[in-house]
């Protein structure tokens, strides 16, 4: 069954929010409370644990070997930024590893997958090699995106994955166009698309939901709701707060998932991602995250306390995965070391690959403008 | 040749590449049903179903990048917009995701899509229903811009665009649409992108004119030639690539240059060919190149501003005047 | 009391529509369905003889004028653009009269009402001469916008008449600023702003409504549901055709209204705007209209039946009003027929005014660029 | 006078416009509580409360739109877009609101608004996060351009962009925020809209620069008065109303022109500028006006492509030397 059902993670509806008093019909949301959602995920990790038994064992070490992968590698493009070999801005995934590994892991290899300027994870997860990713990072010819592109424009052909995209809200309409097309050309592949919280207040979310649900768009919208667009918290930059909710205004599927628990994440996008292929028709996947680094590098941070990024840091994903699996008997501490060190000999080797890599050709500045280039002399 | 309107030679256009490949699909506000809001997309419903052309809400940023989108993996969009004071709302797909695509993911995925509809004034539809908006698109690299003036010229250019591999903006403009032309039979022909074109040949003086301000320059030269200076009208068609080397050409041979278009004068066009003619042909020039613009007001209402904002053939003859020192 | 309620014209949710079967959470709507339709506006009937009574008879019969005042203004319209004296696109409101009217008389003069090129009928309901508006369509500098504006762009500082607006949705994030402007400045001024039922698919109604709700701003936003845009019916545009709906992914107040029924729409943006003025919050009425003529008067709007048409004309907003004053004994024929006089020769003194009106002056073409020119040499 | 950054110097524009007053206020994302992405606007939440420095959603068009509607009866907006890159999603508010308000009402409502923030490139964030824009802005009547080079100009000019009645495009530029410079003191200092600033007095060759282009031609100027061209920079500060005056002046005397930007050359402001010296000046010039403007490709993440994208002192020298025919 397709069916999506929302499972509330707190009580919906009933509390005071932006919407104020005396508003019958309007949905009213509650702020985020710290220790009900800890409770909550203590729940949520006996959930994991049950859907433990339905995955292929080979499957569940996949996925913590690409959380883990995604973690370590993020760890050294920090350090790699801070000795000044990556420039720009450097979005780091970390804390969120759950979203990209849960979600990508439900879908076929022709399924395509885009996402925003946080890039880095999703295109691990969807099998760039990390060698290519470093090298990017690095701004060399060896990159994903051969140098052009940095941090936050990571492509790759080879794997559908269709970038990162750095303004806001832009790859969202970008999604549904690729959705349009699976529909057209009847091929059942789905079109996945990542985006903050904080872009669901941009008006082409708006826009794109519509459409999906008005032409029946085989496209998963997945919120990733880490409660915070830079500096702003959620509460701050929307009236009410409850993304999953959103869809009514363009009945549309919803359902709100623990981000921190990547088979929750991998069980939602397996119903959501067949319902896109066998019925036709999108879905909105609120997942709930947290990321444990600043919005980018150069983000100290001030706007939240330590003490609230600890909270969250207890459900590290990587850490709920790994001890399931150790409870489960499906991994022991040999097993997680192994994992562990092949991922270190890994991002090792992609460092070796950036830094080898030779910058791009000056002649490459004029490339890649046009796949059609029209020779005339008029270039100005 | 058929004598046919640039509204048929679009719709022929259309009708045709659509034919000839199953992965060109039409969308925009109004192109379906209700047969295009100025009938350039008149019969295609019929004839290719609601899978290829399709009407869509008023969204015109969510639909020009589900275009692009789309056009990332192999079809090719031709979206419409109803008039393209309306693409302002698109701009940031257009310029942020279609032009910057092919170069940001180290030549991946090339965009190929076609932005089309009217562009510049129409009848006294006031000051945000009457921009020309050419300046703006061709500023940034990555994209293509191309500006019919006769009816031949829109066929065979919406065809190569269409075919193109990369994102085309494609301007016509609403008082052009009823204009007749002959246009050659069969499927086979096409203008090619990129290629400016002698509209008439002359010796005195060169008139570079774009889209609406062609038939003006015509009429012009038509009325100089009495006044006995022979007048070269030349059409550059594409404006991103822009083929100066024919305008160059041109100045060799006339020293004189007057370039005529609808669209305000600040950063536009006009501005990027006389500082191109500058550069290459400076010592061919026997007088500063002249623009005649449309008025740097935004668009009034009244029919006799309207007509005071909009070159029109006394003005460019006065130019050329000008620049001959007559 | 300024709570809203919601008084639902059709039963909400069962029905089948664009969401598709098997999706419990997510707002379904049916088609309009016109017999229903026409039933309920029925018992919507005794609802406005209702409300007559808790009315002054003088404002009733204010009301009347206005209407008849803006239908016989509208033909007068329509006859002199067939007769090329108007240019331009103009769009007329004729069906649609009790919205502006109605709405409108429930404002103080120093509101501000802002709405799309639909315009003439709220300039006037606001109390611009309709001289001025006439004379704005012939493009004379006698017009309320100096000629410069035309029939789209209707704008009268002296009524707090914030135009007409081109751009479909444009005048939403407008008429938010407008209200921004009166919470800041403490004015207890509410701004409202009208716009159609396709525009609800623009970004920026959106974008708008979140800033609305998240800082409370005195903001009535009026969607006129006239159930076309252009030719394209709200099906076939909207995904969730219940626009009133819309405001749950806001939290923000709604309503569904009559538009038909002068009387209900006074009484809904009585509500809304006590809400705006007493407690600073947003509200989204929706208003279920009809347009009797064309998109504009280039439309020949092959896209509705003349039976739909005549359908809606059965409950002409006018007739129905002019048919509860008999009914309540608060205006006779003869009474009626005053107004109709009255109107005649207002409509006849505006176009001879608008004729006898100058084109602008030339120079007009360069005045008010800017509100500070500088003068420098160099302009181009 | 204190010696200040840029940045400083915006940040006390805004302090003492918004005391001065108190219909100015700011709005932007993470204007407040962040105190700025570039920390322009440090303080001001504290000084001014929350009433008067806003925090908005990601939601560009919206908050402009707004910023426009509050302009129209009476308060004076300050609209920061984090960089103008995301202006783009803006621009029908920009261009269709604010631009037209003024003329479409027939002299009724105008909009006494500033969007600020940075312009063109920063530090490798690759094509999207590195256009510069003004161009397009001052491409349309109803709108002024102003554009900054030191922290004395970026504080006086941005004190008069928030006093003035019109809409202002105020650009900033990310590299430059760091820049230091003296400034004069007290409140009533401010540098009036469309006046150029001869930022360095020379005989043989003028440079027009803008922005980041101005530090690098007076850099250009030192290198070439040691090979003995002595070189005039001027500065137009405003883009929208141009001073053409004050160029022409300049190019009267020297014969050479130069125009050195960061923009895309296509219909860029150099082009403008040029054309409008080939206009009025055509007599006086003793080579083409050269332009030397960003490269015509989306900007590329690569340090060493980014660096060869833009201009250098290099670059400029050597334009100098080749309009020189050295
Ligand atoms: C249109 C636009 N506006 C602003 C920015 C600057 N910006 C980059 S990321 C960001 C916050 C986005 O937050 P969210 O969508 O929640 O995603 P997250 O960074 O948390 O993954 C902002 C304001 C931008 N890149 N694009
Ligand atoms: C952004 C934009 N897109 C398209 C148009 C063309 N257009 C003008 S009115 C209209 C239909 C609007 O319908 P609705 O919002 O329902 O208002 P109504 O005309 O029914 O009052 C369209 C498509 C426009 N003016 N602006
Ligand atoms: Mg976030
Ligand atoms: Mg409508």
């Amino acid at each position: 069954m397709s069916e999506l059902k929302v499972i509330p993670l707190r009580p919906r509806g009933g509390g005071t929010g932006a919407a104020g008093a005396g508003l019958a019909e309007a949905e009213a949301t509650d702020e985020i409370n710290a220790s009900e959602m800890r409770r909550e995920h203590e729940d949520r990790l006996h959930r994991q644990e049950e859907l433990i038994e339905k995955i292929e064992p080979a499957k569940l070490i996949e996925m913590l070997y690409q959380m883990i992968l995604i973690r370590r590698f993020e760890e050294k493009a920090a350090e790699a930024y801070t000795l000044g070999k990556i420039g720009g801005f450097c979005h780091l995934y970390i804390g969120q590893e759950a979203v990209a590994v849960g979600s990508i892991a439900a879908l076929r290899p022709d399924d395509y997958v885009m996402t925003s300027y946080r890039d880095h994870g999703h295109a691990i997860a969807r099998g760039t090699s990390p060698d290519e990713v470093m090298a990017e990072l690095f701004g060399r010819a060896g990159g994903c995106s051969a140098g052009k592109g940095g941090s936050m424009h990571l492509f790759d052909r080879d794997t559908n994955f269709l970038g990162g995209h750095a303004i806001v809200g832009g790859q969202i309409p970008l999604a549904t166009g690729v959705a349009f097309a699976s529909k057209y050309k009847g091929t059942g592949q789905v079109s996945v698309v990542y985006f903050g919280e904080a872009a669901v207040n941009q008006g082409v979310f708006h826009e794109s939901l519509n459409m999906a649900q008005l032409w029946k768009l085989p496209c998963v919208y997945v919120c990733e709701n880490n409660q915070y667009g830079m500096g702003t918290s959620l509460a701050r930059a929307m009236s009410q707060q409850d993304v999953s909710q959103k869809a009514c205004a363009y009945g549309l599927a919803s359902e709100f998932v623990d981000g921190m628990d990547v088979l929750a994440v991998y069980d939602a996008t397996c119903r959501a991602a067949e319902r896109a292929r066998k019925e036709s028709l999108p879905s909105l996947l609120e997942v709930r995250t947290y990321r444990f680094m600043g919005h980018s590098m150069s983000d100290p941070g001030n706007y939240r306390t330590r003490a609230e990024i600890e909270k969250h840091q207890e459900r590290d994903p990587v850490k709920v995965l790994a001890a399931s699996l150790k409870n489960k008997g499906i991994a022991d501490d040999a097993k997680i070391k192994e994992i562990e060190d092949r991922v270190r000999t890994e991002v090792e080797r992609a460092v070796k690959f950036a830094d080898e890599s030779p910058e791009p050709a000056p002649e490459e500045l004029f490339t890649h403008v046009y796949a059609n280039p029209i020779n005339v002399t008029g270039k100005p | 040749m058929a004598v046919i309107t640039m509204r048929e030679a679009l719709n022929q256009a259309l009708a045709e590449e659509m034919q000839r490949d199953e992965n060109v699909f039409l969308m925009g506000e109004e192109v379906a049903a209700y047969q295009g809001a100025y009938k350039v997309s008149k019969g295609l419903l019929e004839k290719f179903g609601d899978k290829r052309v399709i009407d869509s809400p008023i969204t015109e940023l969510g639909f020009a990048g589900l275009g692009v989108g789309a056009a990332m993996v192999g079809l090719r969009p031709v979206i419409e917009f109803m008039t393209f004071n309306f693409s302002i709302l698109a701009t940031d797909q257009i310029i942020n995701s279609a032009a910057k695509m092919l170069y940001m993911s180290g030549g991946q995925f090339n965009i190929p899509i076609v932005f089309r509809g009217p562009n510049g004034s129409a009848y006294q539809v006031s000051s945000q229903h009457s921009q020309a908006l050419e300046s703006w698109f061709a500023h940034f690299p990555g994209i293509k811009v191309v500006m019919p003036s006769t009816p031949a010229d829109a066929k065979g250019l919406l065809k190569s665009s269409i075919r193109d591999d990369d994102p085309v903006i494609f301007l016509e403009q609403e008082r052009m649409y009823g204009m007749k032309g002959e246009v050659p039979d069969g499927e086979d022909f096409t203008v090619p992108l990129g290629v400016a074109d002698v509209k008439r040949e002359g010796t005195d003086c060169t008139i570079v004119a774009r889209s609406l301000a062609v038939p003006l320059a015509l009429k012009a030269a038509e009325e100089l030639e009495k006044q006995n200076v022979s007048v070269e009208v030349i059409d550059p068609r594409t404006i991103r690539p822009l083929d100066i080397e024919t305008i160059i050409n041109s100045v060799k041979k006339t020293n004189r240059v007057v370039i005529a278009e609808e669209s305000h004068p600040f950063c536009g066009v006009a501005a990027e060919i006389s500082a191109q003619i500058m550069e290459r042909a400076f010592d061919h020039l026997d007088a500063p190149v002249k623009r005649l613009s449309g008025v740097d007001v935004p668009m009034p209402y009244a029919r006799n501003l309207e007509r005071l904002a909009l070159p029109d053939v006394d003005k460019i003859v006065a130019a050329v005047r000008e620049v001959s020192y007559m």
